[in-house]
């Protein structure tokens, strides 16, 4: 883990309102990044001082480059769209936990992907494509309306792409689990990132199912390292690390257990 | 020119390789920053702060940033002393650096619990009381914001503890140096400044607060020159060392606080942004002193003039 | 949405065209900007302090630039009363404006000569009493920071105003509800906060303070955050109008503080960032309550949730 | 006076630690500068907010193109010397009052400049050539080496150029008024940009020869336009807008007669 000044490589719009960032990382840095992960990404501007939490899209470790899709949200991120090819950010990373893979192979993995909690699965999909044969991975995919982004990326990596969107212009209208439900999926596994009320209904869905399910959560972050305790959620469980019934998502998350955190 | 300067400074009888410290709550108990920054080139660690019980703090979002600065509302969740003790210090102790725990209580019985606790912990090298945490809503602001108040904690604590103790104040305050004497009054060692400015920030979209405490602590580049002139009017009014800290984001913040009356420092929020820099401010504060010729940091403490 | 939405605020009987106020001093009485910005669009234009007889202030220099703010020590530098009232008064009546006169003072005597002084001109709207300018060393800041010194120069000033009195608060004090209570208690028609933060900065490589005066009043985007929370708190402990301020860089911070709980607002500091800004503060406030719907900018007084 | 954005069209280091910036104004602009005034040049990180007032070197209304020649100081200047061609800098101006180039037509004027006051001299060289031909001037340029910075475009307004240098390796060791006597130079007027002990300095000299005098003053700045109060200098008379010993450089200066201001 360390904080490092990458370059940019690409930096554009994928549709209105997503934008889409590559960045190399110096060849000093010997990153290993897991799908689920994320990298903090500070905005030049002396005024704004926090880093911005952006999970990673895609990890190139070859050439080793990063990829971030975002949504421009206020200052911080909005000021990232200004970047261009040639230009330096400063990371801080790989953050988190990330997915464990491991667990997930050799089993019918369903990927869920809300908005702009699309993204990091697409590194998960590529990932579970190199576990295993038997490992069979199904993306169910929500946007707004019928401007898809990603969707294409994740075809490359073999996933069955299921797609959703609120308006009904593409894939099914409604959710990414309407989707899954008229495509009469039955996973063995599922993984989901997204808005709060979409997280609380993959985790209702995997208990009726009796599956395992794994959440990406979000919180606003200061250190992102876990020394400022800014960025918990409530656990079943004493936390080993807190001693109370907190974790904190920048460390022992963003990914967790469905079962083992409190999200109402 | 040749020798390197004297980096060393001594608090109320524990000398300090250097005058670097870290900012309570900011740093955890070292372990984190311990990735980026070798502890052992540090002046002392300041633990987050540390009750008798386990502590869950405020519900989320307990942080968020503000031009120059941050929020935080964590209230002070923490692990209890037994898991502190056995955890955080066995780690700390490895490590050729000072520790000082940050303590924090609801009630006066509950700080002298913790205090009684680490008196027999000898790998404690000081005690930083945090008498003026605005997050902790059962009163304990109230010891550091009147006088007489924080000046009999402070006469308890010391009964007590086998440390020297530093009170750490709010700069929520009319009167800072009144404070200041107050501490001294009650037998304080040392005091530290500032805490944190009580700050508020509403989301003017969704028309409510950001934190769900409503209202956080301020902290980061934004606040330092109120930290500076108040630790300069602390330094004034009394003969104890003060620890200065509030928005250092560099050695030359630093030597800001240095000669504003400060016999050390703390980094505290500008590590989440430069997580090497309290590293980085020991090396810059030396070179300061070598470029201008200065044989020993104890030299710029108070030494600002006009 | 066709019909435009209602930004007039009426704060002691008098009516705004809409709470976009100059903050006293960083606007002198509206020559400057009035090249830049029509008076006309202002809801009220808040002079320069102006005490009995004229004050040279302090020694230079007298400001200074800080992060994402800046530190001033003028001293209430002004013209005196009869200046005043021939020329500035006379060039800011020709405007369709609210006029708010501020005043200053050494000792109560001088405050109650200029408000005396005031109280036959037609021309002035309103008075604000600064009864918090830390740069003014005969004791006048004690005024803003004791409440009982405060409820009794309130007292004294509304027995013999002419005007509807505003007192504007200092942020240096441990309870700000406190002193907005005394204000009230006093008889102030209004309040207004916040002052400045008392702040300092020193130039470590020649060693020295950086303002003639070592301290000054601390202004600019990095004190948004305790402004707001302090116009909060006064809100809520007052029934009469608060007027905030403390960093507003546009609409959007504008709103901010009107969700907190002003009635009105002031634009400072930033005018010499931008000096447009006023004028596009009011345009923006507009545009929000467009954006959402919302008819009456008096509907967002005081209406932060949860 | 106003607030625009203009176009980078030159920035380059002169000398080390001098730099030259050329910007364009945009076509709305209406500005008349006259030598002696300045503008505020604002730096683009969001942590500093106050202008940096800086002389103008050169003013072509034709292009309308403002040159600026300055010392990286501190932080906000230092950001200045990132900018390049084809970049935006937020500028007020123009400020300030400016030479009364009327009242010294037709005398023998010198120019003093020390230092990092030679930039707003050339200005008003340029103008002095064209008030008439009996106009006679003379610039004394002081630097501290032989890294002389602007006295070729001095000699090219027709100037008789003088340089001073602190450690004599060019022209006369010394100060610009030692340069001044060693060339046996009589003025009838006298105009001078530099630090404190040179303009305090010159108030003697043009006291001792009876001539008129006016000076270049520097202080700090928050609004540039009169309204804070910030800026002051004190005067031997009560000034007409304060009605107190004291006038604001920036709107009653920053070029005030000699005789005029208590520089001690
Ligand atoms: C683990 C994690 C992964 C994320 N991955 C992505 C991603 O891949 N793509 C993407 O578009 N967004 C992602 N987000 C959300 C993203 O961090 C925020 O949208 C972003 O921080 C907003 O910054 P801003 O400057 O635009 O907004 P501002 O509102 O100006 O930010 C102010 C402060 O609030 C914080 N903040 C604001 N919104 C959020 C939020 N939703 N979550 C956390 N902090 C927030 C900012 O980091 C900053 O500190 C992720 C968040 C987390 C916690
Ligand atoms: C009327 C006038 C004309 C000037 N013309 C020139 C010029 O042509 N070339 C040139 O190199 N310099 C000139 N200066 C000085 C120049 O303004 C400062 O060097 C510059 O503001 C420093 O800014 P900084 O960000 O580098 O320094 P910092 O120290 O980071 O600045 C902090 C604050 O202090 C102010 N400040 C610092 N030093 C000075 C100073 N000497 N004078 C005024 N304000 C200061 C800054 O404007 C800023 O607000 C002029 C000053 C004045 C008043
Ligand atoms: C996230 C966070 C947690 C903090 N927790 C504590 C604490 O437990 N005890 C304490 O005395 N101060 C605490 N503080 C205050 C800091 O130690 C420091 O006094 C303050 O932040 C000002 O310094 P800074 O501006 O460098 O951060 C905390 C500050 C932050 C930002
Ligand atoms: C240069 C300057 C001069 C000021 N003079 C006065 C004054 O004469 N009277 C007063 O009540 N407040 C004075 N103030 C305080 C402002 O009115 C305002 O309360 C404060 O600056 C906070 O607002 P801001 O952050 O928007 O500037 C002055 C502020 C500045 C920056
Ligand atoms: S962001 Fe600091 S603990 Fe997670
Ligand atoms: S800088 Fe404000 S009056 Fe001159």
């Amino acid at each position: 883990m360390d904080k490092i000044t990458a370059l940019v490589t690409e930096s554009a719009e994928l549709t209105p309102g997503i934008q889409s960032l590559t960045v190399r990382l110096p060849e000093s840095t010997d990153w290993d990044v897991r799908p689920g992960q994320f990298a903090g990404l500070y905005p030049a501007d002396g005024s704004m001082l926090l880093m911005r939490p952006i999970s990673v899209c895609r990890w190139d470790p070859a050439r080793r480059e990063l990829r971030f899709v975002y949504r421009p949200a206020g200052a911080g991120t909005r000021s990232f769209t200004a970047l261009r090819e040639g230009d330096t950010i400063d990371l801080l990373g790989p953050l988190g936990n990330g997915y464990d893979t491991e667990a997930l192979a050799g089993r019918h993995v369903l990927l869920l992907g809300g908005g702009i909690g699309v993204p990091p699965m697409l590194e998960l999909a590529a990932a579970l494509r190199n576990a295993g044969a038997e490992t069979q991975v199904t993306a169910a995919l929500g946007y707004r309306t019928d401007e898809l982004f990603l969707a294409e990326d994740f075809r490359e990596t073999g996933a069955e792409v299921l797609i959703a969107t609120e308006d009904g212009t593409a894939g099914t209208k409604g959710t990414v689990l309407d989707a899954v439900r008229e495509a009469g999926i039955r996973p063995d596994a599922v993984c989901a990132c997204g808005p709060m009320p979409m997280l609380r209904a993959v985790k209702r869905y995997a208990e009726e199912l009796g599956i395992d399910a794994w959440l990406s959560l979000e919180e606003r972050m200061a250190c992102g390292v876990g020394a400022c305790l800014g960025c918990v959620v409530k656990t079943r469980e004493t936390d080993a690390h807190s001693h109370v019934k907190n974790a904190r998502i920048c460390t022992e998350g963003p990914v967790f257990a469905a079962r083992e955190v409190e999200i109402g | 020119m040749s020798a390197r300067p004297d980096m060393s400074v001594t608090i109320a009888g524990v000398t300090l390789k250097n005058p670097v410290m870290t900012a309570s709550g900011t740093f955890g108990s070292g372990m984190e920053y311990g990735q980026f920054v070798d502890l052992n080139r540090l002046g002392a660690v300041v633990t987050k702060g540390v009750a008798n019980q386990p502590w869950e703090g405020n519900p989320t979002p307990r942080v968020t940033e503000v031009y120059g600065g941050m929020l935080n509302a964590i209230g002070l969740q923490n692990p209890g002393i037994d898991v502190f003790i056995e955890r955080d210090l066995a780690f700390l102790s490895q490590y050729d650096t000072k520790v000082i725990v940050n303590v924090c209580g609801h009630t006066e019985e509950e700080y002298l619990e913790v205090v009684e606790r680490l008196a027999e912990e000898k790998r404690v090298d000081m005690l930083e009381i945090n008498v003026s945490c605005p997050n902790v809503k059962e009163g304990a602001i109230a010891f550091g914001q009147k006088p007489d108040a924080l000046c009999r904690i402070t006469e308890r604590i010391k009964k007590i503890a086998a440390q020297p103790v530093i009170m750490k104040l709010t700069p929520n305050v009319t009167d800072i140096a009144e404070m200041a004497r107050a501490a001294e009054a009650g037998g304080a060692d040392a005091i530290s400044l500032i805490n944190t400015l009580t700050g508020m920030k509403i989301d003017i979209e969704r028309r409510c607060f950001v934190l769900a405490n409503r209202t956080g602590g301020m902290s980061g580049p934004a606040i330092k020159p109120i930290a500076v002139r108040m630790v300069w009017q602390a330094a004034q009014a009394v003969q104890i060392p003060v620890i200065g800290m509030g928005g250092i984001a560099s050695a030359e913040d630093a030597v800001e606080f240095l000669l504003a009356g400060a016999s050390a420092v703390a980094v505290g929020a500008m590590n989440f942004h430069d997580p090497y820099l309290t590293e980085k401010v020991a090396d810059g504060i030396e070179a300061y002193l070598v470029r201008h010729g200065i044989g020993r940091v104890t030299d710029l403490i108070g030494a600002v003039n006009g």
